[in-house]
């Protein structure tokens, strides 16, 4: 059966360190804008740590909540493309083809999740940074939109390695960056089709639920609520 | 070529001319009008009123409509994708873009038909007097036989004609 | 397909379906790609050690070819190398447990910083204008060297003074080995959000002078006291880790956590219950929670040493009866009274502290009143407990005072910044003025080695050796070496090696036991001294009111400067990644900003953003206000990090140093600075200017929801 | 009618084409002036990327899409209106037709070239269109952009046509009239016109057709572009209403448009004697009327809404109604329907001056209307953490106005060459006699139901 790739954060394990944050820049070649166009609002962050207050002062509460692309499965920002820019894949990812991209940005607004992310300008790297850049991922150029891709240059090297070593692709061989990060092992990542993978086990946890679950966007990405001391 | 033919001032006598010729034994077919304004009143102006162009554009955007049919089903096939969770022929969408390649057919047939019946563009003609956009009105007949000609004159003159002209 | 084309693949595409994609049109666009832009290559995984923090998390490199464009013998070129491209945390390793936090991710930027010194440098204009001038390692080397000689020639050996980081490992033994033979004296270790109170009152208490290593894992209620153990204190990561396992574990059971400050921390974001208290007191919540249980007998009341060292423990402690805690710390009875009942009725139970409390006039009594209630809690030395990590170190050496660097006549500058995180009041600009000859081993030029006459560039740590003997994180911890992961990019020079080099070629050798850095790194540190260090305290502790530099009439807020999850005390400001990811708390990118609770701001009219001057009675700052529901009203906080005089492109000049306005108070019993002893006044300056960047939207996830339509 | 008063309404008529001023090539001058200004800038974006401009994330969308909206609704100025008007043959229609279908053009090009202007990478807006490609791709006719692409080009195709087939005759006449050079040009124009009953018949019917083609044509465009929005989940915009809603503010702000070109007109080329008052009477009632229309559908919306309490709608309504975008909307309330119902409901007021007053109040009032619907609600999406805030640059400030200039230059060029009002189409209104319209009208009519 075709995989359907899927994650799961658990917000009662993530302390918002923002780890996962610095590690998806690091894997995906995701330009540093610098302070003036962070302050236009063009920093981009493929994975965001929202924080929301509750209540006040001495009763306050912070609550964290990694945001990525949720894959969802009845996307809003794929029809919307003119060009199949966007669109879904065989395994259930949004695909995000950026030379098929002529910059329309329909995609962004439709995303609810607002995570997808505008080359305002050709990305710079003085160097010697750009040594760091991974090759496995293609760096975008000015114009085009993209966003996170639930790391697929590692579901496809792991498959490819699963493929060499003629066996199947277990539970747990792949880890996108953020997901690796995680010192509190707060996210999941894995095949929402194979009902034993942990991803699924949370998936189905009481505590298990999707974010704005009432548009219908059908996301791939399943939080755990946190939990209070009784 | 030759065509002898006057010029009137007002659509009245035009039509006593035509009916001149007509007397003269022409057909209608043979007698030439030309004006700067269309005049629905007068008999000359009802000839060749009978036109096919309203079945003509509901042709045209039948087949824009199957163009656009065949066009949205067969590219959507050609590049199978799936895009949020729409069906790979999605008819909703499609039939929007049906819609407006329908009208355009439409549109472009009207047109098209317009400029062949109407014999639309030509040359300036031989045949054609400026006059006729300062409010005159021409009547007369192209390539008269010489024998013909004085009895046209007459019949010409017969509507009271400003001037009478022969080239 | 084999590997590689699958990498040109996804370099074009950028997306999956790739693979799925043969026979699939999208195939394609392959030939629209020219083929120069590919760089496909082959993955290899090699250990280090980060060197971001004392934690010492081991890591895995993620190493592929690349061209690099070099100098090689003078001969500029490019050349095919193994390049470092991703850093990850090592699965096998004690410490990191396969994790790492955004500090280690971004550390891999400081080998490809583009402001990175790449060959030594001899101070050409004046001192602190960063005027260099390029030299050879030859010239850099005898130009150390004789300045050396000429100390020995002048047997003032004594005053050569050599100051660098704590914790650093191997590193601070060799230099500690070449003060010896040379005559000097130890080196000086020096770091703002140093734990030495912490260390000590743990000597006082459990006889280990050493960080303890909490087992959250196994534990089943944790209530710590200011410790940002999550984010930025003593070993995040396997804190981390360890926390996990005590939340979501085990089937069944739910870990406890309560977390007492007076600014929410990012640790305190995760508290079930977050208790405020004031500033000063939180020692007298501990004994107050500790009177409950005695008084109750609720658990038994020896707590040996560490109950020793509290004065009126063996009578029960009648000082801290609930309603006097209440009055001193601002924690209602009822509360008291049931987190007590918790702490004994959640075993096992653990109790810690560090950070603001320990930074008090009066931190050792904090730190030693925690330690007893955790004592009387039963569970030090046992599972879900604290332990102490065998096998680590003390450094032996002396600590920075306001006059340590009077006497120096020459100085070693290996990694402090003092210039820039030690309070202006002692005077460190002016010591170093005075000091004839500086040279630093720093890869940057820092607000401190600006001050060098002579910079000799180390290499970056993914180019040396390097080791690691974790004080704490894991009970299972052991020291680790391991060698360089690529080669250097530049004309840098390990440290150690320079070291040895110098020690032999000075006119009066000295002998060092080892012959590389190499060899430094691999020597196994000196015996567990951590273990025997055992201090006394001359009489049993009672509470003292926590002094505060300036009146509370003229300065009526306190004054918390924090360690920043992204910079820490600063050493990592100048890491463009680190810059722009959002600070987790506020959202802030290459900002600074002052932390106001929003009735407070309300009160003196500013709104989010509006610049205000925090004036100290050491100075003033500016910087833009940040609303911040999770802080005290009579309390403003500030992070440290920014605010850098010369700190490559990406620091310098950026944002504003809370440092700059504190107080010189410090703890009597260490001697370490108080930095959160100081009191403010705040005025506003104006409108905001833009200089306050955030990443954020909205602060409440339904903003309006308690408004009408 | 007498050929005297036929040769004064044809000497009328054609002096703009015949006389120039030294006025008209200073005016030309002066746009063609800032057109390239706007071009250049337009080139200075695409060079150094789209970050220039003011848009981030997440509001992706700003002025662009709100001058495309904009051009788009002034389009329905011109075609939408004559085609009503001929097919009930109203008989003051005829010196206003051309001018209101030269609008429907020239805004439409216009309006269509933002969408590409507002391209990250607008060299490759070719990959909207459905050809077959070596990359083998073709577009998805899912994406409201490819309707877009559909409707604007039957929209445009339509309109141009029906602007230029009764200009045949008008070109024969020019062509009669002139000498030299500019005779052929004018002689080539007119195709070979002759004004046989024939050709006459022929035109006049084609008319009828495109009447009736072009008005389903015309909502369906504006219907798309309200699709624009609509289809996507974004709060305020994912709304059932916004297809009619917008043709309705389309068609307002067409007729302002419309009434604001004719005044120009009428005072540049002295035409007075073919613009009458009751022209701007009668175009102003159909102003108020859409005023009304207008201000019905804004609050049929806000009240929905409103009541509804859809957080994230709220969030949206809040923002516009009280919060940073206050000014601008009740600026728009104001211009959009207090002045031009206060004005032109009254009938003393309801002058040429009164009816333009209203008209430049409406199309400020639609510009913001559109801005007001692209750019809160793209700032106030469902998760806060993500909202923003967006502030316009020089750069798509530069590019809006320049359109208006590229406008202004259209029309004073079409102006200058072509009669900007239809001269047989006046003759024949002038020989008609009431009776023979009404005749007309019912044969019309019968046409439409054969």
């Amino acid at each position: 059966m075709a995989h359907k790739w899927g994650m799961a954060v658990d917000l009662d394990l993530c302390t918002g360190c923002g780890a996962c944050v610095t590690a998806c820049h690091a894997e995906n070649n995701i330009p540093t804008v610098g302070p003036e166009q962070a302050a236009r609002g063009r920093a981009m962050h493929w994975l965001r740590v929202e924080r929301y207050w509750e209540g006040d002062f001495p009763d306050v509460r912070l609550k964290f909540r990694p945001v990525m692309c949720q894959q969802c499965d009845a996307a809003p920002c794929e029809p919307v493309c003119p060009t199949y820019a966007s669109h879904h894949t065989a395994e259930g990812l949004n695909a995000q083809v950026y030379n098929r991209c002529i910059g329309t940005r329909y995609c962004a607004n439709a995303c609810p999740y607002n995570v997808r992310f505008f080359d305002f300008f050709n990305p710079q790297w003085p160097k010697p940074l750009h040594l760091q850049l991974n090759p496995d991922v293609s760096v975008r150029e000015v114009g085009v939109m993209e966003k996170c891709t639930f790391c697929v240059q590692r579901i496809n090297a792991a498959s490819i390695d699963a493929k060499a070593e003629k066996r199947e692709l277990k539970d747990g061989d792949i880890k996108p960056a953020c997901v690796q990060s995680c010192s509190a092992r707060a996210m999941a990542f894995g095949d929402l089709n194979d009902p034993e993978s942990e991803v699924s086990r949370l998936s189905r946890s009481p505590r298990g639920g999707t974010l704005l679950e009432d548009l219908g966007t059908l996301p791939k990405v399943t939080y755990l609520e946190r939990q209070t001391q009784v | 070529m030759s065509a002898v033919y006057a010029l009137y001032a007002d659509p009245e006598s035009a039509q006593r001319a035509v009916n001149g010729l007509q007397a003269a034994g022409l057909s209608h077919a043979e007698i030439v009008v030309m004006s700067g304004e269309p005049f629905e009143e007068q008999p000359f102006a009802q000839q060749d009123k009978a036109t096919w162009l309203w079945y003509i554009a509901c042709a045209g955007g039948l087949i824009g409509m199957i163009f656009s049919t065949w066009l949205t089903r067969m590219t959507e096939l050609a590049w199978p994708l799936q895009t949020g969770n729409m069906p790979i022929v999605a008819w909703w969408p499609n039939l929007i873009v049906i819609f407006e390649l329908t009208m355009l057919g439409a549109i472009l047939a009207t047109v098209i038909t317009l400029f062949i019946t109407a014999k639309l563009p030509r040359r300036t003609p031989a045949f054609y007097d400026p006059e006729v956009t300062n409010g005159k009105i021409l009547v007369g007949v192209e390539n008269p036989s010489a024998a013909s000609v004085p009895a046209l004159e007459r019949a010409l003159m017969a509507g009271g004609a400003a001037e009478l002209k022969r080239r | 397909m084999d590997r590689r084309n699958f990498i040109k693949l996804t370099a074009i595409t950028g997306t999956s379906a790739t693979l799925a994609s043969c026979g699939n049109p999208e195939h394609q666009l392959i030939r629209f790609v020219p083929d120069e832009d590919l760089v496909p290559g082959v993955a290899e995984w090699k250990p280090s050690v980060c060197p971001m923090c004392a934690a010492g998390c081991g890591i895995n490199v993620r190493v592929m070819e690349a061209d690099v464009e070099t100098t090689r013998s003078g001969q500029a070129g490019v050349v095919k190398m193994a390049v470092a491209k991703k850093l990850e945390g090592n699965a096998k390793d004690a410490i990191s447990r396969g994790g790492l936090c955004a500090r280690g991710q971004a550390s891999i930027q400081i080998t490809y910083h583009p402001d990175r010194l790449t060959h030594p440098l001899k101070r050409t204009g004046a001192r602190g204008t960063g005027a260099f001038k390029e030299i050879t390692w030859d010239e850099a080397i005898g130009e150390l060297t004789g300045q050396l000689d000429a100390l020995a020639a002048s047997r003032d050996q004594k005053s050569l003074a050599f100051l660098t980081r704590p914790h650093r490992g191997r590193r601070t033994a060799l230099a500690g080995e070449f003060l010896k033979a040379f005559g000097a004296p130890a080196p000086i270790a020096y770091e703002l959000f140093a734990d030495d109170v912490l260390r000590r009152a743990n000597g006082i208490s459990f006889g280990h002078e050493q960080l303890p290593t909490i087992d959250f894992a196994r534990s089943r209620f944790a209530i710590s006291f200011g410790a940002d153990f999550l984010g930025t204190w003593n070993s995040p990561v396997a804190q981390s880790v360890s926390y996990a396992a005590m939340r979501q574990g085990r089937p069944g059971v739910r870990g406890g956590f309560v977390q007492v400050e007076s600014r929410m921390s990012l640790t305190g974001a995760s508290a079930d219950e977050w208790v405020p208290v004031k500033p000063g007191t939180e020692g007298v919540l501990a004994l107050g929670l500790a009177h409950v249980i005695l008084a109750n007998k609720l658990r038994p009341a020896d707590a040996g040493r560490a109950g020793a060292a509290i004065d009126g423990w063996s009578s029960g402690l009648p000082d801290y009866t609930p309603a006097r805690v209440e009055q001193l710390t601002g924690v209602t009875a009822k509360t008291i009274e049931r987190l007590a009942r918790t702490l004994v009725e959640q075993q096992p139970a653990v109790a810690f502290v560090a950070g603001p409390p320990l930074a008090q006039t009066n931190g050792l009594f904090h730190a030693l009143a925690v330690n007893a209630l955790n004592q009387l809690l039963g569970n030090v030395g046992q599972p879900g407990g604290t332990g102490f990590t065998a096998g680590s170190t003390k450094d032996e050496g002396r600590s920075l005072k306001s006059d340590t660097l009077a006497s120096a006549k020459a100085l070693l500058l290996d990694g402090a910044n003092p210039v820039y995180d030690a309070p202006k009041a002692w005077k460190v600009r002016d010591s170093l003025a005075a000091i004839p000859f500086i040279a630093s081993f720093g890869s940057f030029i820092d607000d401190t080695s600006a001050h060098a006459d002579l910079i000799l560039p180390d290499h970056s740590f993914l180019e040396s050796w390097v080791d690691s003997a974790p004080e704490s994180g894991s009970m299972d911890a052991v020291p680790t070496s391991a060698g360089p992961v690529m080669k250097p990019l530049y004309q840098t020079r390990a440290t150690p090696d320079v070291l040895i080099e110098v020690a032999a070629k000075l006119k009066t050798p000295v002998a060092l036991p080892w012959k590389t850095a190499e060899d430094v790194a691999k020597s196994a540190p000196a015996a567990a001294s951590a273990q025997s260090a055992i201090s006394n305290l001359q009489s049993a502790l009672k509470y003292v009111a926590p002094a505060f530099d300036g009146e509370a009439s003229q300065y009526p807020f306190y004054f918390l400067p924090y360690a920043s999850l992204q910079f820490g005390d600063g050493s990592s400001a100048h890491l463009p990644w680190l810059q722009e990811m959002p600070d987790p708390l506020t959202s802030a990118m290459w900002s600074s900003w002052v932390e106001i609770n929003p009735q407070t701001a309300e009160r003196l009219q500013l709104a989010q953003g509006d610049l205000v001057d925090i004036t100290s009675s050491q100075g003033t700052l500016r910087a833009p206000v940040m609303l911040f529901p999770g802080i005290a009203p009579d309390m403003v906080a500030m992070p440290v990090g920014q605010g850098h005089d010369t700190f490559t492109r990406y620091a310098s000049g950026r944002g504003a140093n809370p440092i700059a306005i504190l107080a010189p108070a410090t703890e009597p019993e260490t001697g370490t600075l108080a930095w959160a002893a100081t009191r403010v006044k705040i005025t506003r300056a104006g409108d905001g200017d833009g200089r306050l960047i955030m990443f954020g939207g909205e602060m409440r996830e339904h903003p309006h929801e308690h408004e009408t339509r | 009618m007498s050929a005297a008063s036929s040769n004064k309404l044809t000497a009328d008529l054609l002096r703009p084409l015949l006389e120039t001023s030294w006025r008209f090539y200073a005016l030309v001058v002066f746009l063609a002036g800032i057109v390239l200004m706007g071009l250049g800038t337009w080139a200075y974006q695409m060079f150094n990327g789209f970050g220039v401009t003011g848009i981030n994330n997440p509001i992706f969308w700003a002025f662009y899409i709100t001058n495309f909206v904009f051009w788009i609704g002034i389009s329905h100025a011109g075609t939408l209106i004559s085609a009503i008007l001929r097919l009930v043959n109203a008989g003051w229609r005829r010196p206003v037709t051309r001018c209101a279908e030269v609008i429907t053009a020239f805004a439409l090009m216009i309006g269509a070239l933002f969408p590409i202007i507002h391209l990250g990478r607008p060299w490759l807006f070719f990959w909207l269109m459905p050809y077959p490609s070596s990359r083998l791709i073709w577009p998805n006719f899912r994406s409201p952009l490819v309707w877009d692409f559909f409707a604007i080009t039957t929209y445009l195709t339509g309109s141009v046509l029906f602007l230029v087939l009764p200009m045949i005759p008008d070109f024969a006449l020019v062509r009669d009239h002139t000498t030299g050079l500019r005779g052929r040009i004018y002689g080539a124009l007119a195709l070979g016109w002759q004004g046989t009953p024939k050709q006459w018949h022929r035109l006049e019917s084609a008319m009828s057709i495109m009447a009736i083609a072009i008005i389903p044509v015309a909502v369906s465009v504006h219907t798309i572009v309200s699709f624009d929005f609509s289809m996507a989940p974004v709060p305020m915009w994912h709304s059932t209403m916004f297809g009619p809603y917008f043709v309705a503010g389309a068609i307002f702000s067409g007729i302002a448009g419309l009434i604001i070109a004719m005044a120009a007109l009428r005072k540049f080329l002295h035409i007075e004697a073919y613009l009458h008052p009751v022209h701007f009477q009668n175009l102003g009632k159909l102003l108020l009327m859409m005023s009304l229309l207008w201000g019905y559908f804004v609050f049929a919306e806000r009240l929905t809404i409103w009541y509804g309490n859809g957080s994230a709608e709220i969030a949206v309504l809040r923002v516009t109604q009280k919060g940073s975008f206050a000014p601008l909307y009740w600026t728009m309330v104001v211009v959009n329907f207090v002045i031009p119902v206060s004005i032109l409901s009254i009938r003393k007021l309801r002058t040429i001056t009164g009816c333009v007053i209203a008209s430049c109040g409406v199309l400020v009032g639609m510009w913001l209307e559109r801005f007001l619907i692209v750019v809160p609600s793209l700032g106030h999406k469902y998760l806060p953490y993500s909202w923003g805030v967006y502030r316009p640059r020089p750069v798509e400030i530069m590019i809006t106005i320049s359109t208006f200039a590229a406008m202004a230059l259209l029309y004073v060029l079409f102006s200058k060459f072509v009669p900007i009002i239809s001269i047989w189409e006046m003759k024949v209104g002038e020989q008609e006699t009431h009776e023979t319209a009404l005749q007309r009208t019912s044969r019309v009519l019968g046409e439409l139901h054969p």
